[in-house]
């Protein structure tokens, strides 16, 4: 069982326009980097993208909304994103906003084979908008829908060929879900290491959620907002 | 004291030992520049980490640690890191003691807006409506009134809200009040402010609670 | 060969190189030992296991590491662990390939009945409801008749259900059948079982196709 | 920030009568022996227990069944207890059987802030009985509620003084969900670490899920079924 594929080039030629993909990475942190440019060198159109954010104006899926390849976007911030900004000013892109938690859950369930379940996240809200409001408890719940994706793109710090993977710190955020909700799952990540290294106590997505698995290199890991303390003294 | 740091002030005494605590963007952030010496909490950010440390050292900023305002951040010693999903079990679960959020408007009912300016941008509401709904207490911090002037506290919120009766706490640069079954309840005037004052510059109804001890929070 | 071997030795003709696999217990679970040198397939197990490897050899017994039939075993290379809720999203989720599963009674509308007898004492299902609604391909292995000679093949359960129309393929010590759209089809005769043998001790109704290559299985 | 407490006899003082307790473990493997023991010394009466399985006769949960503390357990399977048996029979206690992973995906939803969830798992079967059911895209489901329990009891390997906890290997199990469900959640392990000595990355329980902890000595684990190959041979 070897899931280590060496292009990004190949990997991508299975996703057709029209697909939906799950995307993980939280801002500009733990994003797949090379599936992103991969994916807007072939010029795939038409994309539905699950994503908690998307990108900034020239880096992740900012890069495919420039070229105008998204028309749909599931997501709970975009605010980082001018280009995001005229697309959906002039109607050329579909956003449907969700509770960060919504998502987050709406993910797990989808791979779960939970079709569907409850959250107070929103209710009372202009989100609740055409959503099932049930009371428990004397509480009002939404009723939100599990979300599987035709494909999943996420980022691993290291791999085995089996498709085991851990993620690194904080960027491992909405990877290990995309990873669950993808009908196919592709990680990059930016080391493949030996079967049998990897901790198993210790492995954040089991092999079972991953189809193929690529190292990339030249990881350009861009920090959004570079917050600093200088040596020994406050922020 | 300039607005911001009166309410920054004024919101640490919030913050008890033991707590795990979700600061918003923005001015609840500095809550935890604000925090004394010694005082243990555990900083949760959404998207996945519990035990947020100081700004790294410059140089030393890590691309893979960021929190949810996606600041560069260090972890402090009994971390933890662990998926979106796991992070708003703790939100939505009751597992946060405390969250910090700035608000845009606040109603008498405890209705708070935080998330969207109709006409403008939709930028999404991030998890601010999972924390609402979630913390065991909600306090909100702003100004208590608009650059013009106008009150951010509403009999009614004319913004899209965050979430409805979800308001624990609201703390101003002018007063603190509480959300009760009975109503909205002042509790405290800040940094020389009058009940006068506060009354002319809050559009919401609120009972004078401030010599009665401390109301009786509805959550 | 007795019954139980002719079963096991075609149940592990199901199994494919790179295949993640639930083998329920008992019977399903001698499977494991069949598999061909070389075929590379992660076993999963209920409790929160990817990668089960070997019974321990004598001695290295670990309490900690048991698999959903609280046997002692080992982790192959590659193995990982996890909690019981990710365990069942896998296997609700539809990412385990294949689940082997023993039955007490099948219909020919691919009901299962493997979990409860009226009037004796309730032990419970365990993961088996989770498995036959999750699991993308579900074979049910049993003998064909019970200890009276009455078939387990009904068309109709007697027993109560672990689930409605879940079953794949079901292969007994006489015969193997698919669960079509069109209905159950007997699709091989095995050890030397003839059609007559076969129609006999089958209550169900099921269509012959024996020689039109193999029925296309409706999941 | 301290949870560590020295006494397993006063920490379950807090515990009344009726109370609701998730307990954590698989079988016997990863069960809270000291919390339970401390339970049975106690006395404690008309429990309600959430846990896939019920110990043994002389073992585990099998313990308090024993001495008829339990009013009404939530499980999955409870077939290795002849002393459950016997009180079933006689109208005793209560029980209420749950396929296994909806059990863990209740014990989740509850500690989730999720109050009820969909699931296909026992629709058509005689536990769908009294369920709403409900079709999404042609499969029936079944409506699931969530658990929250007064206490929850886990077990797991090492802590830390924040009760950040590592499970080891299949032990594990049921353990971090219990951990979530518990409204007070109070933990027992093998060993309690200096702060900042579990790895950030692969800690399964995050500190916030618990409330105390507690350092067990002289584990039994008792083994349910020993199976073994001989040296070389085959099982």
């Amino acid at each position: 069982m070897d899931k280590v594929k060496q292009s990004f080039e190949e990997i991508v030629k299975q996703i057709p326009d029209g697909a939906s993909i799950a995307v993980g990475g939280f801002g500009l942190s733990g994003i797949p980097e090379k599936l992103i440019l991969a994916l807007v060198k072939q010029g795939t159109k038409d994309l539905t993208i699950y994503s908690n954010n998307c990108g900034v104006d020239d880096w992740g899926l900012g890069l495919l909304l420039k070229e105008k390849q998204i028309k749909k976007i599931v997501a709970s911030y975009v605010g980082e994103n001018k280009t995001f900004e005229q697309q959906f000013l002039n109607g050329e892109i579909e956003v449907e906003l969700t509770p960060q938690g919504t998502l987050a859950e709406r993910l797990r369930a989808g791979g779960s084979g939970i079709p569907a379940f409850y959250t107070a996240a929103g209710a009372g809200t202009p989100i609740a908008e055409g959503k099932e409001v049930r009371n428990f408890d004397g509480t009002d719940y939404l009723l939100e829908q599990g979300i599987i994706a035709d494909f999943a793109f996420v980022k691993g710090y290291q791999a085995d060929r089996y498709g085991n993977i851990v993620y690194r710190h904080t960027a491992q955020n909405f990877n290990p879900l995309c990873a669950m909700a993808g009908k196919v799952t592709i990680a990059e990540v930016e080391e493949i290491v030996e079967l049998g290294t990897l901790a198993p106590d210790a492995i954040h997505t089991p092999a079972v959620f991953v189809q193929h698995v690529l190292k990339g290199t030249d990881y350009e890991k861009r920090i959004e907002k570079r917050t600093v303390r200088s040596k020994g003294g406050e922020a | 004291m300039a607005a911001r740091e009166v309410i920054v002030q004024r919101a640490v005494k919030e913050v008890q030992d033991g707590m795990n605590i979700n600061l918003g963007i923005g001015m609840p952030t500095l809550v935890a520049d604000a925090l004394p010496e010694g005082v243990d909490v555990l900083l949760q950010s959404e998207n996945g980490m519990l035990g947020i440390g100081p700004y790294p050292v410059e140089g030393t900023e890590d691309a893979d640690l960021i929190n949810a305002g996606k600041e560069t951040i260090t972890a402090a010693k009994g971390a933890s890191y662990f998926d979106s999903a796991t992070s708003f079990s703790m939100i939505r679960g009751g597992h946060i003691d405390l969250a910090i959020l700035g608000g845009m408007e606040v109603s008498e009912r405890g209705d708070l807006a935080n998330w969207m300016i109709p006409g403008k941008m939709v930028k999404g509401m991030g998890g601010a409506m999972d924390l609402v709904v979630g913390a065991k207490r909600v306090i909100v911090i702003m100004e208590h009134v608009n650059k013009h002037g106008e009150s951010k506290v509403k009999k009614t919120c004319t913004l899209p809200l965050t979430g409805q009766q979800v308001i624990s706490r609201l703390i101003t640069d002018l007063a603190v009040f509480d959300f009760t079954p009975e109503g909205m309840v002042l509790i405290e005037l800040l940094d020389g402010h009058t009940l006068e004052e506060v009354t002319e510059k809050t559009e919401a109804s609120f009972q004078n609670g401030l010599n009665k001890g401390e109301a009786k929070s509805r959550f």
